[in-house]
């Protein structure tokens, strides 16, 4: 593997760890829990412990109650149940939402969605740093919201927002909080409690575990209103129909052990790395980080090289290193981050800007490697740009 | 939907090389040079030529956005070579496009290539 | 295994073919596909060839076009995406639905979500055995009808439609008709052109793949109207948001490929066996099939035994057989089948079935094994009983 | 949600064993009997028990029902056997399904085996 390209797109979907990886193939297997974990029998029943004890590690790793924990097929779903689930719920009481504009996509397209049923919702700006202040929240209420939106961290920046702050300023309002978690369960102590949301979406393959799955927190005590969006079946206590996935579930919730065992020192290691990778990279000279100081995932280094268009890095890059200009649902499209315009970046910042994520594979080595070539194609494009593009950043 | 390479193999292959990047030396005849830039599509273009008795002899470009812009640059920089300023360049974006393969949401940016060599013919065209 | 259970309930789920499995075991393990297919980098390319191959493969089994299918969670997410979305997206040209009583509760339940939203929705009654007569669709079909959705083959009966009878019923009239082929894809030849159908549910985990994953056929020309019912992301053409789970992916399309090579030749083995298992039953005496004459799926016989009561039976034939009294997802409630009160049969009668399902993994010898055990289970049962329940069958 | 064993430990042996099942045979004493059927709910039971000296001494139970039924109806045998007729049972759904672990949604079923009871109550008391 000496030669394979380091892969820093951790935040794209982590490989599975390999303890999961194969307890999944047990699972799969001729001795594996085969039947539908509905069925009554004993291989039902088997099935159903399986899901019951993944059910108990991803309530374990986020502090909540096993019966808090619905099973979804990701964090796009957990997040269009929340998000449409808890405004549809709540519309006879009001119609009012607020989120920001750095959200990922599911949420975002929920949100739109909800404008086209009636809703009207305000998209809060985030500051110079890409966070959403409390008060920006807190200001934003109106008698007639009935959800707000925010997440923990953005996937692009790394940035964590101050969701017990903001859920501070929504408590006794009568607002539902939810909150994407899909960039920090499993990489930085997350405590569905100390947040104080009422809603919180996770999602498997960000943490070690297969895609395909996930789940969405629903609190207990006060449950918050939930319309589902899919129906039949009654499973997930009714806001989540379908045959669960017995092998994705005990990966999922393996998953979730390992992250918590091993959560600290792997925040610290790889936030490390990921210092150790920025101060290699600042020698290539005019180049920054993006989403300021302050709280953010250890595994996300977005940094910009004046001079170079990330599509073109990335591509200058592909036989050494692997990563994003963005989010990778939006990698195919040609259109600059609208997560680092919303972070008041210029075009040109925008497009010169790489994210470099790292996560629970990626080796001290691998990061000089990743250093060394990133500082020889940045010095090649920018040899390729007109003179004065290196000069032109915001 | 996923899975197809977004690089045709022309694409890759100039982005690789990328001949004929970078500036003029000196020598000598007329040197000419044309500039584009739409930094909000993404791409920035000068290309800059070399004329000797009313043809190009030498082209050279300089470009910044994705590998799509670099590759029809440094295509359109080598079909330079050869063309006499005042006849029609016949680089324009969809020709260059076609030629490379180059997927339709990234049209736009090719414009700016267009563009940059539409100036450089102004910037060349013998004065009359 | 000679003492395990005989496992006869492939239509609640079955086993992971071993094949399957091995492929998806190394599309985890450290030489993968592990990237996020949505990515541009060359291992996300590498995992979106992995993902337009299943696509292929799942099409070539239907006989549809690979941009024609969409990727879900399973057949309950498809069924809810068909009948939601295209009611919803018809909306403001008719609000009347037709279905039938004997739909999966994926199909039933999104039809009453359909009730809440304002449409009227006409609750087809099967016929003696079991079916849908085009005729009564058609009879049913009115100006505002958007949506037609029945079933191909019911899955506790395994009573086949006419679906192609239904689908000219509705020609013509801009009428979307969908169809759940949960039970029927893999198992018996399947032709989304011959079935006429525009929308058609599928679900990896009938046809020896991994449970979690399916599928939706949206017939390209004329495309249907469809309201997603998740948000953001842009897969899946906008209409199914999510990071695709390439390694589940990968088990759909193999089993796809494994399923259509040996379709014809299962499908006759298969109903070989269940008229082998039946006729090593019938000497019991007072038992019945359920669901009457005509096409079924290979793999479901429907029996009734006077004087046992199913649960019972279930719990008697534990170490032995595991099989339904109905549908998995209603198996731990103590409701009658819906399905079997649907055809006419008395409480006493619909509480006496058990719905035994073959499938790949089962042999001749299972068969025998199983039947001289519901044999004895059936005796010993019925020497419990009041000595009238036997005789009293409706 | 999914994974519990519907059964407790104490049902599951009493479905297996089922201690008492069938019909008396023939003997002294008096023989009184009750029963009581709903088929849909899906139970219909029936008590059978033998009275010497104003007490019972063999009961026996058929019941056709799930394995929660077959099971309360079981222990409902077992505790007549010394009941004296005119006395209550005291062998209600609600004793039954506490002692058995029986889930709520079986409730209506034990109710049965509560009216089978009664019934046999009503037929056995002691003529006065
Ligand atoms: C912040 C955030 N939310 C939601 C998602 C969607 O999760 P999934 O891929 O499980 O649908 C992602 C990643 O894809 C994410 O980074
Ligand atoms: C007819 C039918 N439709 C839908 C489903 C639901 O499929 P899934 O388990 O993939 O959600 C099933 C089986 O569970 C089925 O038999």
């Amino acid at each position: 593997m000496e030669n394979a390209p380091v892969y820093l797109d951790h935040a794209a979907s982590t490989p599975v760890r390999p303890r999961v990886a194969e307890a999944m193939c047990e699972c799969l297997g001729p001795l594996g829990a085969q039947a539908n974990p509905s069925s009554a029998h004993a291989e039902g029943r088997r099935a159903g412990a399986v899901v019951l004890r993944a059910r108990e590690a991803v309530a374990r790793l986020v502090g909540a109650t096993p019966s808090s924990i619905l099973f979804t097929s990701g964090a796009t779903e957990s997040d269009n149940l929340a998000v449409l689930g808890a405004a549809r719920a709540g519309r006879d009481r009001g119609r009012h939402v607020v989120t920001s504009r750095t959200e990922h996509r599911a949420v975002l397209d929920a949100c739109r969605q909800l404008e086209r049923e009636g809703f009207e919702v305000t998209w809060l700006h985030p500051d110079a740093g890409g966070r959403i202040p409390p008060e920006l929240v807190a200001g934003a209420l109106r008698e007639d919201t009935v959800l707000v939106t925010i997440m923990h961290a953005n996937n692009e920046t790394g940035v964590v927002n101050d969701v017990a702050g903001i859920a501070a300023a929504c408590r006794g309002l009568g607002v539902t909080l939810h909150v994407d978690a899909a960039q920090t369960a499993g990489r930085i102590p997350l405590d569905v409690v100390d947040l104080g949301a009422d809603l919180v979406a996770f999602t498997a393959h960000k943490l070690g575990g297969p895609k395909g799955v996930g789940a969405l927190y629903v609190r207990d005590r006060p449950r918050p209103a939930l319309q589902p969006i899919a129906f039949g079946g009654g499973q997930e206590r009714g806001l989540r129909p379908g045959t669960l996935a017995t092998h994705q579930l005990l990966g999922f919730g393996l998953a979730c052990d390992i992250a918590a065992a091993e959560l600290e020192q792997e925040a610290e290691r790889v936030a490390g790395l990921r210092e150790r990778l920025w101060e290699a990279l600042r020698p290539v000279g005019h180049a920054w980080r993006n989403g300021g100081d302050g709280p953010r995932v250890p595994g996300i280094l977005n940094a910009g090289f004046a001079g170079v268009e990330g599509e073109s890095l990335l591509l200058a890059l592909a036989g050494d290193v692997l990563a994003s200009s963005g989010s990778a649902c939006s990698s195919a499209s040609a259109e600059p981050s609208y997560v680092l315009r919303a972070l008041g970046l210029s075009d040109l910042a925008c497009q010169a800007s790489l994210r470099l994520s790292l996560g629970w594979s990626t080796t001290a080595a691998e990061v000089d490697r990743a250093a060394a070539a990133i500082r020889r194609a940045v010095a090649r494009l920018r040899s390729i740009a007109p003179a004065r593009a290196t000069e032109r950043v915001a | 939907m996923t899975g197809a390479d977004p690089y045709s193999p022309r694409v890759r292959e100039l982005f690789a090389a990328a001949p004929r990047a970078g500036s003029l030396g000196p020598g000598s005849g007329r040197v000419r040079w044309g500039e584009a830039m739409a930094l909000e599509r993404g791409a920035w273009v000068r290309f800059e030529v070399r004329v000797e008795a009313g043809v190009v002899v030498e082209a050279r470009f300089r470009a910044w956005g994705c590998p799509h812009v670099l590759a029809a640059s440094a295509l359109a920089a080598e079909r330079l070579e050869g063309w006499a300023p005042g006849a029609a360049p016949g680089l324009d974006a969809a020709t260059l496009s076609a030629e490379l393969g180059v997927p339709a949401e990234k049209l736009g940016r090719l414009l700016v290539v267009e563009d940059a060599v539409t100036a450089l013919a102004a910037a060349a065209a013998p004065a009359d």
